[in-house]
């Protein structure tokens, strides 16, 4: 019944989906920003700590969400710790653009380290109602970079 | 005539396609509705040999279009069991329906000082346009009457939010889109009016899914919506007494919706005409009434009984799914089931579900409050069921939701 | 391409019918155009195989109808030339769409003490929901610029009514109904500008008989309305800036056009969607992207020459009849014609052509003022023609007009 | 071309309909009233003088309107000069019977005299449209009959 389904919910988002990493509060955090998606009511709270040069040392969030929200906020706090906020924002337009056509036209031949191990979520972008799931975190992340505090993806 | 789901089902092209190699199981009919071919058929011949624009044309098309246009009114008026075809108010849909209503007859009729009382259940469309006119600071309250932990209307409160006799409308569904449940009308209108309040009610589900009559009803305002009773976009209904048409001002200005023009001064048409300014949903009316048509030569009793049938297993099939928590449990109910599953989130689920060749809706079903009332913020899965729907359909949603769980656990 | 009218006249299965025996005449396009197979194809598509309701849908078919309702967007975007397909509001009608800007910028963004301009040429669509704004006590003023004997608009009158700074929106027709006139759009743009006010266009005729661009007219609002553009009935179109979106109140309440309700609060989604609110007009949307692809395929300006010729060959063959008196000979015009004969009023006239074959209009064309302005109350004779109409249907027309006369004499 | 058209326009219509006959005000009139189609702009301001019987002495119509409502009009100040208010009353019911179907159920076998002379506009039926334009005059005619100023066939 469900055996072609495997292209979208691949075991890597099944496992961040269920048990997402640096899934908590950091008291501490020098930018937070709220992400929501009002069309399905997902919402996240995103922390990050900046490192002296200003690259984010630490990133962790909580929330409430499907498995793809969930496992993109996970796989992403995993991605952007000891990013600079340039790169980030690179690796946030490349994730993006993977989640909306399934592919990343400007990453050039090979995929960075860091897009292989978003690939997995690329299977989205077939599911045109679900891309916002996968980049709400995203636009969270950007959001919080620029200062701002709210993100929405509506 | 027995009800021949097979041979209803040959009626709806679209039935007929498989989604993702899978045979589609449609069960989102509380959204909107397929088409059969006969409302397809009846509004390509419309375009085809008899269109022009309605009122006003002194020619052979335009007579042919607006007696055609004027057929649709008397169809709605028979199928609701209205007693004048002037009760009848064409719009856009539901939402503009009773937008209508808030608009006019509430900044128009409604005094002051007055309240309007709506329930925790109802869908944004009956709640929103109220909020906008609490919000509007000329002194409307809005009451909101509670529902219970069954998903039903704690009338008691109602009964309570009523007595002292400031409210002016009573606005309520007939029947939730989300609990399924089918609120007491009768009753309802009873204590609205001992209360001295007028009441209208939101049937955009309700009408499609049991008999509807005006005249037993005895209510003020009924509205609902064409696509959802298996006719076009575009068009809706509103059911209005034509006392009140008369007392309610304008909502929109245009043509069609005037006696006289002169650059200092307007006088309005006659109702229904006063409320349908512009060129109205011609060809989407043409399509209504073939949908009324088909209905009724179905019987809606027939729908009714059918779409019973199916709640009881449904009820059951869906009862027994571990994990699977229903939201209402209401008494009398309809086709309409929300819940939610643990181990899934709800658009997780609809998109496996959909993988399936299922269709269903997740999220919150313009109904965040009920939501909030049930602690489900994150929303819920819907499947709600047409006349075309099988019980088969129920066993092969049981099974997805069952493997699904399995499939996230 | 070049403009092959029998090619074109092959794709509108109506034009095919006789009407009383006599092949039909459709000179009524102003009223509402007839619609292509393309058109009604893709209307009937959309329902037997690509339809459900639109957002908030996480299965195949309801995105495949939500992609197919934002690419008809799109493509009225493209078409219109806007700077962002967010700038398209889809209502149910050009009225719809004018009494949004009267409902929700006049009252929530004009300011008491200002005024609106509109002119003595209006259909009512343009001119009873200001006079309806203007009615509410709110202390908008409502100001009436002159059309000159020609039947053009008096620009010196505008000019006088901007003078004082106290005008907040110039709400103009972009062509006439009954005297076919096109106003000079983008003067109008630049005085209203200058004098402060923003300006809306009823772009309903104009948008239909030549090429529309909002980014070299640089207006505020333009409104147009899809059953005249050989689209179907039930859409309308708004559009409007970004800017003017984002501080209008919403108009009507419901689904789809909030991004959060609680009981006590609502926040709006944003535009273009806070407009729309409720089930959109989802198979008409598809029908009018269809209409908009016919029209585009031929080529605007293809259409508009086409028109020029027709409209010459009308001037010509009109102004040879006896005892015919046109209404208004502005430079800039389009096929848009109002006529009174002596010996004949304008019912019997029309009823005389209908026999012929001839669907013409009757009337004052929801535009009385402008009736009284020319003194002739007792209504006109109006044809008025679309991409499909010939010279020889002009022809028969003259020929038939003629006979008329001789019929009453 | 428009060779069918004799049964709608007949020659006793068009006569009537250039020369009304009653066609003047009546400055000393018992009962007044005004006749109103919103939809096609006519209108007619009839006037009654009525005998000491309660009967109508003299009936005669001003205004404007198309050749079927002229024509009416001017027939049915001719047809009900003399006649009872409650002969009127039926008259008016049976011509509008007629104007609408084409034929008059409730007149019997033979038509009154009455109504043979207003036989030449029941070709309106066939023309949903003007069926107001004949039946304006009569609307107005019970209008004043029954005391009220105004009538509206819209
Ligand atoms: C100039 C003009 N404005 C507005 C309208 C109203 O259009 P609609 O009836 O589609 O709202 C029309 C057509 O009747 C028109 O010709
Ligand atoms: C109970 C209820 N009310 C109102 C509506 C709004 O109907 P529409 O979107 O056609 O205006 C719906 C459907 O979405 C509904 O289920």
């Amino acid at each position: 019944m469900f055996d072609d389904l495997r292209d979208l919910y691949q075991e890597v988002i099944l496992d961040h989906g269920r048990r997402p990493r640096n899934f908590r509060r950091l008291e501490d955090a020098d930018r937070t920003a709220r992400g929501d998606n009002p069309m399905c009511g997902d919402r996240l709270e995103l922390f990050l700590k900046l490192a002296p040069d200003g690259s984010i040392a630490e990133a962790a969030f909580q929330g409430r969400g499907c498995a793809i929200s969930t496992a993109s906020a996970s796989l992403m706090t995993e991605t952007v710790t000891g990013k600079s906020a340039a790169q980030a924002h690179a690796l946030s337009d490349q994730f993006r653009a993977l989640a909306m056509t399934g592919s990343c036209p400007d990453c050039g031949e090979a995929l960075s380290e860091e897009m292989e191990r978003l690939q997995p979520l690329s299977g989205v972008h077939e599911f045109p109602s679900r891309v916002k799931c996968a980049t709400l975190a995203w636009h969270t992340l950007n959001a919080a970079l620029d200062g701002a505090k709210e993100a929405s993806s509506e | 005539m027995s009800f021949d789901v097979a041979r209803i089902r040959a009626d709806f092209p679209i039935l007929q396609r498989k989604i993702r190699g899978k045979p589609l199981v449609f069960l989102d009919s509380g959204a909107s509705a397929q088409k059969p071919r006969q409302v397809i058929e009846a509004m390509v011949r419309c375009m085809e040999a008899r269109y022009a624009n309605v009122h006003r044309g002194a020619y052979f098309l335009s007579e042919a279009a607006t007696e055609a246009y004027e057929a649709a009114r008397a169809a709605v008026a028979r199928f609701i069991h209205a007693g004048d075809p002037r009760e009848v108010i064409f719009t856009g849909n539901s939402t503009a329906a009773i937008n209508l209503v808030a608009h006019s007859w509430g900044r128009g009729v409604l005094q002051p000082g007055q309240a309007v009382l709506v329930s925790e259940m109802e869908h944004h469309a009956n709640l929103v346009p109220w909020q906008m006119l609490r919000d509007e600071g000329r002194g409307i309250e809005l009451r909101v009457a509670r529902v219970t932990d069954a998903g039903e209307l704690d009338l008691e409160d109602v009964a309570a939010k009523l007595t002292d006799g400031k409210v002016g409308l009573v606005a309520i569904t007939h029947m939730s889109n989300v609990l399924g449940t089918v609120t007491p009308a009768e009753r309802l209108v009873r204590m609205a009016h001992a209360a001295g309040a007028k009441i209208l009610f939101d049937g955009s589900q309700a009408a499609v899914h049991r008999p509807i009559d005006m005249q037993a009803l005895g209510a003020d305002f009924y509205a609902f919506t064409g696509h959802k009773l298996y006719g076009p976009t575009g068009i809706g209904v509103l059911w209005a007494r034509l006392e009140h048409q008369e007392r309610m001002p304008p909502f929109m200005g245009g043509g069609d919706m005037i006696s006289l023009v002169t650059l200092d001064r307007v006088e309005w048409a006659p109702p229904p005409a006063k409320f349908e300014a512009g060129t109205p949903p011609i060809v989407e009316a043409v399509g209504l009434h073939a949908a009324i048509d088909y209905v009724s030569a179905i019987g809606m009793p027939a729908i009714e009984a059918h779409e019973r049938r199916l709640v009881d297993h449904a009820m059951r099939r869906l009862s027994d799914i571990e994990g699977l928590a229903l939201l209402g449990h209401a008494q009398d109910r309809g086709g309409v089931f929300a819940f939610s599953l643990d181990k899934a989130h709800a658009h997780d689920l609809a998109t496996l579900l959909d993988r399936a060749g299922i269709a269903v809706r997740a999220g919150r079903h313009c109904a965040e409050p009920l939501h909030a009332r049930f602690g489900v913020e994150a929303g819920t899965v819907r499947a709600s069921f047409g006349l075309y729907t099988t019980e088969g359909e129920v066993d092969y949603l049981a099974e997805a939701l069952t493997k699904a769980r399995a499939f996230f656990a």
